[in-house]
């Protein structure tokens, strides 16, 4: 159940302001909602306890979009 | 590994004080409502308790232990050895215990130690005072720890200021033959230690009239050098990286499960670091009590807070069984397991500044 | 009374390092030449070391445990537990500890603390490392002691800046079936913590831009509240009344006498207060040696660095046995006896700066 | 021999400065020679060596005169 599709509903579900349907694998986090440190520590909460990753600073920095973050989540999948 | 364990030891009574005044995180207004609730829901931290400038961490620990004293009717010469932890100290020089010893009218020969431990210390302390109590000889000892980290936090800096709440505690805690074997596990990385730190006014950065300067970091980030930073991200990583097996290797050392644990007490870090946490171990919320939620987080005092706050009346007259696992600045972090026999448990002390004397 | 033994520790080696920094008490120009000749043979300091600005104690400290380390031949994953004793830190958070462990690259599993403790740092330090090896079953420890108390002590004050110098020091302390036993005495009353104070900076009082004002508080003497305020007569008097007494007790609750001791080697505070007492005590100055007349009051270093600086020679390849006795901020004050074994004592080690990294 | 003769003897002998014959019991301390924090420990080290007497700042700020230390002093004499 590794899908992008199946991360972005985890997204959805973390973030309430979220209008579902809205994000898509080639949406920039910024852009899509008020990010802030706040959001990046829920996001990495939900990556942690969903898929056992770890994803840090740099990681959030680097990713442009939904779709990187992805990237590096299942590359670092044991 | 430091993996070992201390006999013979009780803990006799917890009690906690915090400042009278209370603040609501609603009301920060330098951040906008909308942040403000997500603050609330993710940080955890509704109210916080927070002192006047002059007030000291000692000042709460005082009015605990001398409460504690009294509820346990502790004979003061008797107790020996007192450890203070605490990044929050009265003085730069000269050491806080000392000052301790003499408002609490303790003997000349008790033992006074200053120890310079943050959100770790309270399972540092036990682990300590247990080891000097056993190795000297002693019969019984006060650990007092707290910290004031509201001061120390600028007003218009959004990742600390709705966080920190103050608050000073005491532990009694006494030789007792056969009580419940104690099993600690400390550990530390000083590589993180930038990761919570106030750069100036130490010796590596020495205090400068620029230090007072304050600078816009980022956005709602508005601080100086002498105020803590915090590395959100870093701490939060770090935490959900150690913790759990620091935990889990704890257990396993000990031969015990988490099934016989009746409450897991955690340093209260922030509600997504502990829920998060929580969720790793599989265990139920009803077992790993909050505190954030009133006091914020409170640095080295936030388990024993957490302890009277909400286990005060469950574990009362009871034989409960406590892990307790702390984490964050140096970094360091480290769990230990203890028992409660009918603990001396006073309520929720406030503290309000005694008019001038 | 605190007074206890500790079994099976073994000091394994010390060793001192300071600012290469040199300066003499003759070219402190803010009092008369007739006042620096009576200081200089009252006091007893001709000479001091002194850092530059930006190299903290744990610098010298970790130069120090390099050596030591090297010298003793000792596996660094072996140490499992650090123990900065130091009342001058690298900031004011995270605890110095933490960083050590780093720097010297030992275990995650090595407990690291900080105690603060000045001039009665080193027999306190000794004892707490002393006790938490024997009851958390470790091996090996470090003891790292020293100050920079040159920064906080104002030039224009010619009560503490021609007094203080700055050293680091490192102490390997393991675990050795049969060692000689250890005798403790500790002391402490902070009734008297206002004879040595930085009375800002504090929770007590909150640093301002007002503590970084000077003022003139008598002749010779201008600084502001975050320099260092010694009450020397308060302190003087404080040691005579307290060091031998604390040391007769000791001596007796160890069925020993000074006869059976090859040196005394005492806190240098300054060499009228550290003359008075050894002419109390009777013995001959052959016995008692001095170092502060090199290096001033080096605070929690001094005995240390006495021990390296001029009993190096004498004790090498011997088994001697050793009085320590320390006393002063907080107040605090102790005695131990210690035993040397071949203990491993590199040469005195100076601190240059390292460049820009 | 607790006369202030020995005494003043005993204080010749350990200022320097001091000329021989030129302290009495009425002289001031603080006229006779330059009063400094220093020469008082050194006055207190000397009296806790010879005669096992505590002087402290209180008492010197008191005593006006060689008489007036001298008093203190015998009065403590155990």
């Amino acid at each position: 159940m590794n899908t992008i599709e199946d991360f972005i509903l985890k997204i959805e579900s973390e973030f309430d302001e979220l209008e579902p349907g809205k994000l898509k694998p080639e949406s920039s986090f910024r852009e899509m909602f008020d990010w802030n440190s706040i959001n990046a520590l829920v996001l990495i909460a939900m990556v942690k306890t969903e898929y056992d990753v770890v994803i840090n600073a740099d990681d959030l920095t680097k990713a442009k979009t939904v779709n990187d973050v992805f990237k590096i989540i299942t590359s670092r999948i044991k | 590994m430091a993996l070992f364990t201390l006999q013979n030891l009780q803990l006799s009574g917890i009690a906690a004080c915090v400042p009278s005044k209370e603040v609501n995180n609603m009301d920060y207004k330098w951040i906008s409502l909308k942040e403000r609730e997500q603050l609330i829901k993710t940080i955890g931290v509704e109210k916080r308790r927070v002192v006047e400038k002059g007030t000291t961490t000692s000042d709460m620990c005082q009015v605990a232990a001398d409460k504690l004293i009294e509820e346990l009717n502790w004979d003061k010469s008797e107790i020996e050895v007192l450890v203070f932890v605490s990044q929050t100290r009265d003085y730069y020089i000269p050491q806080t215990s000392s000052i301790l010893q003499d408002k609490l009218g303790l003997p000349q020969s008790c033992i006074a130690l200053d120890i310079a431990l943050g959100c770790s210390g309270y399972v540092y302390g036990l682990s300590v005072i247990g080891g000097l109590l056993n190795s000297f000889g002693l019969k019984k000892g006060l650990l007092l720890v707290g910290d004031i980290s509201s001061l120390n936090a600028a007003y218009r800096d959004k990742s600390t200021h709705p966080l920190f709440g103050d608050a000073g505690t005491a532990t009694a805690i006494e030789i007792k033959d056969g009580a419940k074997p104690i099993p600690f596990n400390l550990q530390g990385d000083g590589s993180g230690h930038k990761a919570i730190i106030i750069p100036d006014g130490g010796l590596r950065n020495f205090l400068s009239k620029k230090s007072l300067d304050y600078k816009t970091v980022s956005p709602g980030i508005q601080r100086s050098k002498l105020h803590i930073h915090l590395d959100g991200i870093e701490v939060f990583n770090f935490s959900l990286r150690e913790v759990v097996p620091n935990i889990k290797t704890l257990l396993s050392y000990h031969n015990e499960t988490l099934d016989n644990i009746d409450h897991i007490v955690f340093h209260q870090a922030n509600k997504l670091i502990n829920e998060t946490l929580r969720k790793m171990l599989r265990v139920d919320k009803s077992k790993m009590p909050l505190s954030i939620q009133k006091f914020g987080n409170t640095s080295s005092a936030s388990i024993p807070l957490t302890i009277v706050s909400e286990l005060k009346e469950t574990i009362k007259g009871k034989d409960s069984r406590l892990l307790l696992s702390a984490f964050g600045i140096g970094l360091s972090w480290g769990s230990t397991i203890i028992q409660t026999n009918n603990m001396v448990i006073p309520d929720i002390i406030e503290y309000t500044k005694p008019s001038k004397r």
